[in-house]
């Protein structure tokens, strides 16, 4: 029975009967805040910046100028140029779909290993899923840059490892979320209102298990994305992911580290993007948390 | 001798400009020392957020207007917050329901009692602990000494709510406001609470006493106000009210009361006066011809036990058998943790037994795999307490329907098309009384009601001939209460089902079941038929429970 | 036999002024009336390099040159070279070439004792050629320094010889560097171990502590005796102490240093140096390294640039001028020469490398480069004209490394495909061995002009064992190898000289290299920092002379 | 309906907890064995001769005595399950190997970096819990506009790469302004850079979380109790609602443990600071593997034993977990 009924109160208030106590009264999950439009907003830029890069910025993201060189930001360069007078605001721009791409397929590698084990793990019986969180334990046991920086020394340095490391290191996390959901929905009251109604087993998994489990990983993907940017931008920096003159975010960071106390535009911009990219993915996926949850 | 509480025209909201949309609305009482108000009421009627008003806690975004509020004569209308803090616990204490949540649990208990201590006297830590310890001993809560060191988590339900109500008149305040504090509460602990607060009562202490049950209030309220929709509707001397309701929804809420009400009566909508028995046994059988009718369901000797964490064994369910015959309902009562949501999951082979046998219309079900039970799923539904959870979330109720209109075990064996399967789910709505309106909607946007409803219907979409109901009602207002048992009454007696009705609560138990079944510590302690049992119980615990349901003062009529 | 002798002098107190000035000639003009103040002993000097962090301190170990930055403040070698690159004496106080050119004679400096004690004498040196020629220590610089030495003697404790199966006109040149510094024979008997985590030597400072990825402490040696001859004092250091320590990030490094935490770095970026100019506060030391210049050496083993059209045509398609101009700011020449500016033999050659972007069209087509594809690149018989360029991110600066991006975006105009393919040291190699490079920037640092022979001789093409080798152009030419062998046994300064030139002429005209500008060696120092000069052999700053004026 | 164990028997207590002890200890061995096992075969796949990379590279120009001689010495020459066996058993004695690149044993080498990084990741972690508690406390006592600012700080703090934020600090702190030192100094003032770039981020992470089970607690029934017995806004804060908003910290601090120690390879790089995320990046470019694997090996012992912490820390802080 409900009874913190300051808060059944406010949905009360036109004497209606019907009130939902599931319901958190925080804000009207139907009208987006402020800060969701201006993230949905940036998102678009983003996608249009990734989808066709010269319709925001017409210049070459490799063009250089060498006369240009170090320009602080004004009219002609927003953000600037660099050493070789290449635009920065252009190289962002174009930069967009290389580091959207690097944490969307980091992120998808990431859930989907997290998605084979995790099932694995909450669906094949006990001995699967002892062994599979063993497993997990111990990849648990490298922290994330550890584990990415491993399979770097592995397989050299470069965008592509750059991106299945970040997706390998995030693996495991998901593995451990994807499995927790899986537990909670396979022992939930409408999966066995399901097996009372005689619903096989494997109708009763992709029918009602799969689809609860999974529709969350909507929102850790998208919440994902933003910090597997991040942490391929960090290899980036370090030297071991995308190379320079390449417009990806991260290495625009690193050649521009070199230059910070005469150009600090150099790297502030491209840092910027990142940190407004990953903002802009945690709230989105928290919107649409929020969202799913209301519905 | 002026009042305790003295209460004039309070107006509470929240949000908006004060005067709009209030929640509660031009309330007035009075309560004297020694005395006890009960202030009854359906969810949502604004009860609780009176009882807060009084303590100056109606909430964040609250307005409170009122002609007048007094504590012990003195007004506390507009008090400053520190003030307000200065008489909380001292003037006026506060017991809410479910003390595991309303007392801190990481706090041990001896330090929550002797917080009121530590806000308003100057003792010291150890004059604190020697008055803990008096009132544990005060409370009912002998060896106070160990107990002040345990959280709540540690307690028993009736340990823990003496302990909040300890910690409630540490200070002796003249007023306690009690919201709903034996709810969730076992039957036999819930009385021995209730007669706690008659103490307090009997030592000058007023009491405003918060209930949705009337028959709990009845037991120790000198007045009652019953509110509905943030006003009081009706008010008056406990006897009074009880015997001669005036308001017709007094009447109904009494009415819905199913304690005493003979089988087959119907609870809803009706006034009091009109009840009377549509027919006292179905199929022209007595109760006494029950052994000669089918067996639809048998349980023998069952036996399941669970591995605790420290790795003993707690037996859940231990040598429990029963036999469900064909159209009669079985009632299956006991406190929490006596092995009846077990015993259900047996019934429905969602667990299987370490020991004994349950089987269905003279066929195997529990010894068998769950391919070979599949058949039959269809003719055994169920239905849950939280019938929201029993939904997948991402579902309509048409979706809901149409899936169990199509599973295996569903009606509609034949592939129909989806027109087919849509009037079929409007007419499951139908029987359950519900509008088709409601099958674009999502259970989540319904009332409790309602979605039990459409529990009740997505069960009869097999076209079951047994239901297993755990606890169905438990989780209702006592009108919607008494709406859906009167529907479950005549879906039985419409479709001849038989209803295994598991129950904490005597009263429905009482009133919904031909025979009943007794379980104390996961085994059946005694069986018979209702009447006999209810009459004349042989089992001390059958006793002892019977003997705490609360009851209204006997009625001349 | 001719005998050049040349013996340690007492140079006047006002050479030695003028020279200091001279040496730092690169600085900011100070503007604190302190400079005429007299130095003072004492001090703690924090030093922040940006290099690797050695492996091992012994500089004989390897031979790099973050072995040689650290180890110029506590080894010291035989002779040393003056601002003029004129041979001045060290430890060894004069020395004796045969005419043959086949034996050498050092008379050491009397009464030096190495910082555990053991005396410096003809045995000392002898245990340090032959730690140098043990393939267990695993020297690369010094081992083929002394390749021509066969053999060495004892002739009195003071006298050293050196037997030679060439004669090698390198050889004072050789000895000058840190590679070769003569350290403690006693402390070389320890483990290579022990050895590599303090060298025992002669100079004005003493390893003390070693604290691995953190710092290097070294302390005054206060039995120094044995400074070289253009020092501006005689006696122990001025300063007690120094930290080297290792910080990788420039920017960090910088900070540091404006901060006031360090007092020396190294590695300084371009942009920085320009700030730092502009800083009364810090001061600016510019040491171009001897030996090569920066170039990108194209292998002339492979296609496309076994073709001399190719290769001229590559280099006019580079606009290297423009790129320096804004990569550094002022703070580096371009060059035209093999060899770095402070070689006085090195020959220039401006003429040859300009950016000719229409002649190189020309070039391409007349190589048989005629068709472009889609992406604008020069394709023949299908495949594309494409460059891989490994580039070792340990070695390329960042400016560099962006000068070699501005090289791939003009080259791409005339219709090269320069792939810059970032790697670490290791792959690099790799890559090398593998021969899987058209261009490569590898920076070599030697004193004098030998380092043509080590750099162009068709013998460097053969790889070591370990598959590396120094002729990255791959440059076989019996003429070219003839005139370096000539110029490294003529000991006649001026036919040396001659042959130098032919050599380079006929390098530079194959256009087999692209020069770009000297190997960077800038140093800033704060204000305080009086006193400090950068040796001239491989301009690694000494801190003997230096004192703090705070 | 629940079972409810109430279950005081001490014994009982007693046995709960040596069981969970051992199987914790069974645990962290076997994680340990198996992290070690991973690393090992892991490297195999490492393109190139381990024996050249001992000896400095390709460009080292060994000779292929100094080779075979190397394989021998490393016991390169056996078959690989010796190998393994052997390492295993090294490990076991607390034996690293030896660094292909530094000239020394890696066991005294992560041993001397170690401290570094738990200093700074010891002091991050706790500054963080202070920023994310203040942050979280303060934004949900004000009204809705603090609880936006909290909000958005949170989840721009947690977007923060630590590259950036260091940089931008330095430039902050040390170029404009001059007050702080940009590298690890030997006093407190070097840390306050490296601490900072490492505990905003994370108390971004952290301060969402507390803010969520604060606000949980905050309307949960026992405040009400609380306030109702005259507690005092700060009363209801400091006496209950902050142990329940760090609960789900404290369990999340194992794991922020981990992502300091990989914030650590950043901020130690760029402060200049001796510690194992520099010890472990400079080994990756240098193909240390011994270094590699020790840095490895080490950071596993100190992940567990902090999981460990933290689960011993969560039962401390909250009972309901002792019965469980």
């Amino acid at each position: 029975m409900s009874d913190i009924e300051i808060q059944a109160g406010l949905g009360r208030a036109s004497g209606g009967q019907s009130s939902h106590p599931e319901q958190r009264p925080q804000r009207a999950a139907g009208r987006p805040g402020v800060v969701e439009i201006i993230s949905a907003l940036f998102g678009l830029f983003l996608v249009v910046s990734a989808l066709v890069p010269t319709l925001l910025a017409p210049g070459d993201p490799l063009g250089i100028d060498p006369l240009a060189a170090f320009t602080p930001p004004s009219a002609g360069h927003w953000f600037g140029t660099d050493e070789s007078g290449r635009d920065i605001y252009t190289r962002v721009v174009h930069g967009t779909g290389s580091s959207l791409v690097i944490g969307i397929v980091a992120t998808a590698i990431g859930l989907g290993l997290g998605i084979l084990l995790g099932t694995a793990a909450g669906m094949l019986g006990r001995v699967v899923d002892f062994t599979v969180n063993r497993f997990l334990e111990v990849l648990f046991a490298f922290p994330g840059l550890l584990l990415a920086l491993l399979f770097i020394l592995i397989y050299g340095p470069g965008v592509a490892t750059a991106t299945v490391a970040v997706g390998l290191s995030t693996a495991p996390g998901y593995a451990r979320i994807i499995r927790g959901q899986l537990i909670s929905v396979r022992s939930s009251s409408f999966v066995e209102a399901a097996t009372v109604q005689g619903l096989p087993r494997w109708r009763i998994l992709v029918r009602h298990i799969l689809p609860n489990t999974l529709a969350p990983l909507l929102v850790l993907g998208t919440l994902g994305i933003g910090q597997a940017i991040v942490w391929a931008s960090a290899l980036s920096y370090l030297g071991l992911g995308a190379a320079p003159p390449a417009p990806e975010w991260g290495a625009m960071l690193s050649a521009g580290r070199t230059y910070i106390t005469s150009a600090w535009w150099m790297s502030f911009f491209p840092g910027l993007f990142i940190v407004l990219t990953a903002v802009c993915a945690t709230t989105i996926g928290r919107s649409i948390e929020r969202r799913m949850r209301h519905a | 001798m002026t009042a305790a509480l003295e209460v004039k025209n309070l107006t509470v909201g929240f949000g908006g400009r004060p005067g709009q949309d209030p929640v509660v609305q031009d309330v007035s009482f009075e309560v004297a020392a020694g005395e006890c108000l009960a202030i009854v009421g359906e969810s949502g009627s604004g009860k609780s957020v009176t009882a807060r008003s009084l303590l100056g806690l109606a909430g964040a975004h609250s307005w409170v207007q009122a002609d007048a509020v007094s504590i012990t004569g003195q007004s506390v209308l507009g008090l400053p917050e520190s003030a307000w803090r200065r008489r909380r616990g001292r003037d006026v204490g506060l017991i809410l329901q479910d003390a595991l949540v309303s007392l801190d649990p990481l706090r041990p208990i001896g330090r929550e009692i002797g917080d009121s201590l530590r806000l308003h006297t100057k003792l010291s830590a150890a004059d604190r602990t020697r008055r803990v310890l008096e009132l544990l001993d005060s409370v009912g809560l002998p060896d106070g000494a160990s107990r002040i060191r345990q959280r709540s988590g540690q307690l028993s339900g009736g340990q823990r709510q003496r302990a909040l109500i300890a910690s409630a008149i540490a200070l002796d305040p003249p007023l306690l406001i009690a919201d709903e504090p034996t709810t969730a509460l076992d039957v036999t602990v819930q009385a021995q609470v209730l007669e706690l607060l008659a103490e307090i009562k009997r030592r000058g202490n007023a009491i405003v006493l918060i209930s949705h049950d009337l028959a709990v209030v009845s037991r120790i309220a000198d007045r009652v106000a019953v509110m509905s929709a943030g006003r009081i509707i009706e008010t008056g001397p406990t006897a009074e009210v009880l015997q001669n309701p005036q308001h017709p929804l007094t009447r109904a809420m009494l009415a819905a009361v199913p304690v005493d009400k003979p089988r087959r009566t119907q609870l809803s909508a009706v006034p009091v006066a009109t009840i009377a028995p549509r027919s006292t046994v179905p199929d022209g059988l007595s109760v006494d011809d029950y052994p000669v009718r089918p067996v639809v369901l048998e349980a023998s000797e069952l036996r399941r036990s669970f591995r605790r964490p420290d790795g003993s064994r707690l037996v859940a369910v231990d040598d429990v058998s029963f036999r469900l015959h064909r159209a009669e309902t079985l009632g299956l009562v006991g406190e929490s943790g006596s092995g009846k949501t077990t015993t259900a999951r047996l019934a429905l082979a969602l667990e299987t037994p370490d020991a004994g046998e349950v089987r269905i219309f003279g066929e195997p079900w529990s010894a068998v795999q769950e391919k070979a039970r599949r058949r039959l799923r269809g003719s055994v539904g169920a239905i849950y307490q939280d019938a929201l959870g029993s939904f997948d979330p991402r579902l309509t109720v048409g979706d809901i329907l149409r899936h169990a209109l199509r599973a295996p075990a569903g009606g509609t064996t034949e592939r129909g098309g989806s027109g087919h399967l849509s009037t079929e789910s409007s007419q499951l709505l139908d029987q359950v009384g519900l509008p088709s309106g409601v099958l674009s909607r999502r259970p989540v946007d319904l009332s409790g009601g309602q979605r039990q409803r459409v529990g009740i219907a997505r069960a009869l979409a097999s076209r079951p001939r047994i239901l297993i109901c755990d606890e169905p009602v438990s989780a209702l207002d006592v009108t919607v209460q008494a709406q859906v048992l009167d529907l479950l009454d005549e879906l039985q007696q419409e479709l001849s089902l038989s209803l295994l009705f598991i129950s904490h609560d005597l009263g429905v138990i009482g009133h919904m079941s031909d025979r009943v079944a007794v379980m104390k510590d996961g085994r059946i302690v005694e069986t018979g038929a209702t009447a006999d049992v209810f009459a004349d119980p042989r089992h001390p615990y059958t006793q002892q429970l019977l003997e705490a349901v609360p009851r209204f003062p006997q009625r001349s009529r | 036999m001719q005998l050049s002798t040349v013996s340690r002098g007492v140079l006047p107190l006002a050479t030695l002024a003028a020279l200091s000035a001279l040496l730092l000639a690169g600085c900011s003009p100070s503007p604190s009336g302190t400079s005429s103040s007299q130095p003072v002993s004492g001090g703690t000097l924090t030093y922040a390099s940006g290099d690797a962090e050695p492996t091992c301190l012994d500089p004989h170990v390897g031979g790099n040159y973050p072995q040689a930055l650290v180890s110029t403040q506590y080894l010291e070698s035989l002779v040393s070279l003056d601002a003029d690159g004129t041979v001045i004496p060290w430890l060894a106080d004069s020395w004796t070439e045969s005419d043959d050119g086949l034996t050498w004679e050092f008379t050491l400096v009397p009464d030096v004792v190495f910082t555990d004690g053991t005396p410096l004498d003809a045995a000392a040196v002898q245990a340090n050629v032959a730690h140098l020629q043990d393939p267990e220590t695993a020297s690369s610089t010094g081992y083929l320094a002394l390749k021509k030495v066969v053999a060495t003697e004892a002739v009195s404790p003071e006298v050293v010889r050196f037997t030679l199966s060439a004669p090698d006109s390198a050889l004072l040149e050789s000895l000058s560097q840190p590679w070769l510094s003569i350290e403690s024979p006693t402390a070389l008997k320890r483990t290579q171990d022990e050895n590599c985590a303090a060298p025992v030597g002669t100079g004005p400072f003493v390893v003390t502590d070693w604290v691995k990825q953190d710092s290097i402490t070294l302390e005054r040696n206060e039995d120094y005796s044995s400074p070289p001859a253009d020092a501006t004092h005689e006696g122990v250091a001025y300063l007690e102490k120094i930290v080297w320590r290792f910080i990788p990030e420039s920017a960090t490094r910088y900070a540091a240093l404006q901060a006031g935490e360090v007092d020396v770095i190294d590695n300084v970026q371009p942009d920085t140096i320009v700030q730092a100019e502009a800083s009364d506060s810090i001061r600016h030391l510019d040491a171009p390294r001897p030996g090569a210049s920066n170039r990108i050496e194209l292998n002339s083993s492979t296609v496309p640039f076994n073709d001399p059209l190719v290769r001229e045509a590559f280099i006019r398609s580079a606009n290297v001028d423009d790129a320096v101009t804004s990569l550094f700011q002022g703070t580096a020449e371009r060059s035209y020469s093999a060899l770095s500016s402070v070689e006085p033999l090195g020959v220039s050659a401006p003429d040859l490398f300009g950016y000719e972007p229409d002649e190189a069209d020309g070039l391409l087509d007349e190589a048989g480069w005629t068709e472009r594809d889609s992406d604008g690149y020069r394709v023949k018989d299908g495949e594309r004209l494409t460059v891989r360029f490994p580039v070792s991110t340990n070695q390329s600066i960042p400016a560099e490394q962006s000068l070699f991006e501005q090289i791939q975006a003009t080259a791409k105009e005339t219709g090269f495909d320069l792939v810059l393919e970032p790697m670490d040291l290791s792959s690099w190699y790799a890559a090398l061995a593998a021969n899987e490079y058209n261009a490569v920037s590898a920076p070599y640092t030697k004193v004098g002009p030998d380092v043509l022979r080590i750099l162009y001789h068709s013998s460097s093409i053969v790889p070591a064992p370990s598959g590396y080798f120094a002729n990255l152009s791959q440059v076989s030419d019996p003429q070219l190898d003839t005139l370096l062998t000539d110029a490294s046994q003529e000991s006649d300064a001026d036919a040396r000289a001659a042959l130098f030139t032919d050599a380079q002429d006929l390098l530079l005209g194959g256009y087999y290299l692209l020069p770009l500008y000297d190997q960077q060696n800038h140093f800033l120092l704060d204000s305080e920092v009086e006193g400090t000069r950068a040796l001239p052999t491989v301009s690694a700053p000494t801190f003997y002379d230096t004192w703090l004026n705070r | 309906m629940a079972e409810s164990i109430t279950d005081d028997r001490p014994r009982v207590r007693g046995r709960v907890v040596v069981a969970f002890v051992l199987t914790r200890l069974g645990g962290a061995l076997f994680v340990l064995w198996a992290v070690a096992t991973l690393t090992f075969f892991a490297l195999r796949l490492i393109p190139g001769d381990p024996a050249l990379a001992i000896l400095g590279g390709p460009g080292s120009q060994a000779s292929p005595e100094a080779l075979e001689a190397v394989r021998r010495e490393y016991g390169l020459d056996q078959p690989l399950f010796v190998q393994y066996l052997t390492q295993l058993w090294r490990l076991m004695m607390g034996d690293l190997g030896r660094s292909y690149s530094l000239n020394m044993d890696v066991a005294p080498l992560v041993g001397v970096q170690l401290g570094g990084t738990m200093q700074l990741a010891f002091l991050s972690l706790a500054l963080a819990w202070l920023l994310a508690l203040g942050l979280a406390t303060w934004s949900t006592r004000g009204g809705k506009i603090a609880r936006s600012i909290g909000s958005g700080l949170e989840i721009v703090a947690a977007a923060l790469p630590h590259f950036w934020l260091a940089t931008v600090l330095i430039l902050l702190f040390s170029i404009w302004l001059g007050v702080l030192p940009p590298i690890s100094t030997p006093g407190i003032a070097g840390l306050v850079l490296p601490v900072l770039t490492l505990a905003i981020p994370l108390a971004g992470f952290l301060g969402q979380v507390m803010r969520e089970s604060l606000l949980t607690a905050l309307e949960s029934p026992f405040v009400l109790s609380a306030r109702a017995r005259g507690e005092s806004e700060r009363g209801v804060r400091l006496v209950h609602a902050i142990r329940h908003a760090a609960l789900p910290a404290i369990s999340l601090s194992g794991w922020a443990f981990g992502s300091l120690i990989s914030g650590a390879v950043v901020v130690e790089t760029i402060f200049a600071r001796p510690g194992l995320g520099r010890t472990l990046l400079n080994a990756v470019t240098e193909r240390d593997v011994p270094v590699v694997v020790g840095v490895v090996m080490i950071v596993a012992v100190v992940y567990i034993l902090m999981t460990l912490l933290t689960d011993v820390a969560s039962r401390l802080a909250d009972p309901r977990l002792r019965a469980a």
